[in-house]
């Protein structure tokens, strides 16, 4: 069989024929249609021999050497089951070599392509063994397979492009916020051990800090005279002194208590009065001086 | 010109006002989704008019604003609809922290002792944040000039800490015993042996 | 936890749909606006239906994709709605096309597998675009020399698309069971009734 023949392409000649067996004949009459027009993006008159460029636009229409494949088969009305080979063979060499004398860059897949298309019509042109060997397999066989599950996912592709998609098919909705709307603040968290830090590098850098002798239980008695204080605040009457006390607490957190009533009177922040000895006594928060 | 059925034209309007994401006016629609279709003026006012009167009670409602129509969510879902957004406002800063240390440790404490401690003023800022985060309050006034508000820490500041009273603190807790300090302090102030004392004894 | 009218309720859900960026899960409309409401997710779901139910002739509808529920114009609106922007919306070339049909029917699967199915390599643009629109993320490695990346796609893929699931998709076409060809082949080459193959023989 005759590989090639490097004769100029004929651009007035119509469609291949299918049943047509002279495959060199037929590349040469399908090529610069194919090439210009066909399935490929490309719009070009008819008549037009392929200008410089357009083999580059054309090759940049296939994904690569199976996509192409795929439009020769077709393009050929070849059953991809009963794949030619030979045919498809020629036809894809013929173009690569058209490809090289553009002087194209090529891809390395389709050379790969174009070993693998050689290497499987020289298997098919070799004497069949006769002895039954379980390996042998049609050299076909796994172009073949190739050639439809690509064809499986350019079809996905497609039908992907299709579906209704968001900014071109699917439309959603904008509405204003009314500015009564405002975000949900979400606090930054403090670790314990920072406050505990914080502390210490206070106490650190006064020097002059008086009560730096820190204790829980100055401590409960701080919390405790806090606590007081807000309790007095609620009411501008005197409360009676017991009242203040919590005997569930203990005796440590009486104590607290009682602490915590000294230091305030101390600190003048609060009134104990007593109206006769051994009497009831009362407290009351320290009332605002009155102008 | 093309026509549109009634209920087709206020389906479109009201998809296109929905998706549009400016206000649209009338004018707007007729120069693109209603670019060849014929309908008057009127009749997109009284669309309009129907679609206001179907959202009037719906999440979302028909305004007008200065450039068009807009739907905007209703008023009344406002503090609800918030929290749909988070904001995170930055870290506390050293000053705020070592602020709180000091109104956790010493208070009741004013702000002028806050100050003095520190030796730099605290800004209002930092009492606004300590005090809006609920873990500050004022609890009295000092009675001296000018009686500055005395500030302590709430009962949510020690939920957030899981600290059941401040006295927990174990990083600050020194080996002397309560019933130690009890004694020395009763002995001080009351002058009387503390063996036999039961608290109601140590009246004033 | 507060209590809220049912009217309420289905007006702060359809705002809140309306508002968010992106579709509302369930999930994430009690850890948002229903936060603190005690409401069960039936009762939801149900308002939900209500409000579908309540748009489903309008020019907005509800409707569910992959990561919740979003607001969306009427399908058949589209066309009529485009005619709104100037700007053409984005086209995506077959290469990326190809590589995402066969990430979300394949996956996981590493970029050699795909590279494979194509015949080409695929560029680290396509892999990138696809990445920064959220559609496709690295779900792990492949235990195989080079541990390549396993990819896998993204609700945010589905939502694109209006898909609630992969399932979802168009299915793939069958142009003929690769079983029968190879059995068609081997019995052509070989020589051999394809009646008594045995399935070792059959593989490809």
């Amino acid at each position: 069989m005759t590989e090639s023949q490097s004769t100029p392409p004929l651009p007035e000649q119509p469609v291949a024929d299918v049943n047509n067996n002279d495959t060199t004949q037929m590349v040469q009459q399908a090529l610069p249609l194919a090439f210009v027009r066909g399935e490929a993006v490309i719009d070009k008159p008819e008549d037009l021999f392929i200008p410089p460029d357009a083999l580059e636009i054309f090759l940049e229409a296939f994904e690569g050497p199976l996509d192409f494949l795929l439009y020769l088969i077709k393009k050929q009305k070849f059953n991809i089951v009963d794949l030619p080979i030979q045919e498809i063979t020629l036809q894809y060499m013929e173009y690569v070599d058209l490809m090289r004398e553009m002087k194209l860059e090529l891809a390395a897949e389709y050379l790969v392509m174009a070993a693998m298309l050689a290497e499987i019509k020289s298997r098919l042109l070799l004497p069949r063994n006769n002895v039954e060997d379980d390996d042998e397999e049609d050299p076909r066989a796994e172009l073949i397979r190739r050639l439809q599950e690509y064809e499986i996912f350019k079809q996905a592709a497609a039908d992907l492009d299709n579906l209704p998609r968001i900014e071109r098919d699917t439309f959603l909705p904008h509405i204003d916020i009314p500015d009564t709307v405002q975000p949900e603040v979400i606090h930054p968290d403090v670790d314990f051990q920072e406050l505990v830090v914080a502390f210490q590098v206070i106490l650190k850098r006064a020097k002059a800090f008086t009560h730096h002798e820190i204790t829980p239980e100055v401590l409960s008695t701080r919390e405790r005279m806090s606590q007081l204080l807000e309790r007095l605040a609620q009411t501008k009457d005197f409360v009676p002194f017991q009242t203040l006390f919590d005997v569930t607490e203990g005796k440590s957190g009486v104590v607290v208590t009682f602490l915590a009533v000294l230091e305030l009177v101390k600190e003048t922040l609060i009134e104990v009065i007593q109206t006769a000895a051994y009497g009831q006594i009362h407290v009351r928060s320290k009332p605002a001086e009155v102008e | 010109m093309s026509t549109i059925n009634d209920a087709q034209l206020k389906q479109l309007i009201e998809a296109s006002i929905f998706s549009a994401d400016k206000p649209m006016s009338i004018d707007k629609l007729k120069t693109t989704v209603l670019a060849g279709i014929k309908v008057s003026n009127t009749k997109i006012k009284q669309i309009l008019i129907d679609i206001e009167f179907d959202y009037s009670d719906r999440g979302v409602n028909l305004i007008k604003v200065a450039s068009g129509y807009r739907f905007q969510a209703a008023d009344h879902l406002g503090e609800m609809l918030g929290k749909m957004w988070q904001e995170r406002p930055p870290k506390y800063s050293r000053a705020l922290l070592e602020t709180l240390a000091l109104i956790a440790f010493k208070q009741p404490i004013t702000r002028g002792e806050i100050e003095n401690v520190r030796g730099v003023s605290v800004s209002s800022n930092i009492m606004r944040t300590l005090i809006e985060r609920g873990w500050v309050k004022a609890v009295g006034h000092k009675e001296v000039p000018g009686r500055p508000s005395l500030y302590g820490t709430t009962n949510e500041f020690l939920d957030y800490f899981s600290l059941s009273s401040l006295s927990e603190l174990p990083e600050l807790i020194e080996p002397e015993s309560l019933d130690l300090i009890a004694k020395k302090l009763e002995s001080e102030f009351m002058g009387v042996s503390t063996q036999e004392e039961t608290p109601k004894e140590q009246q004033l």
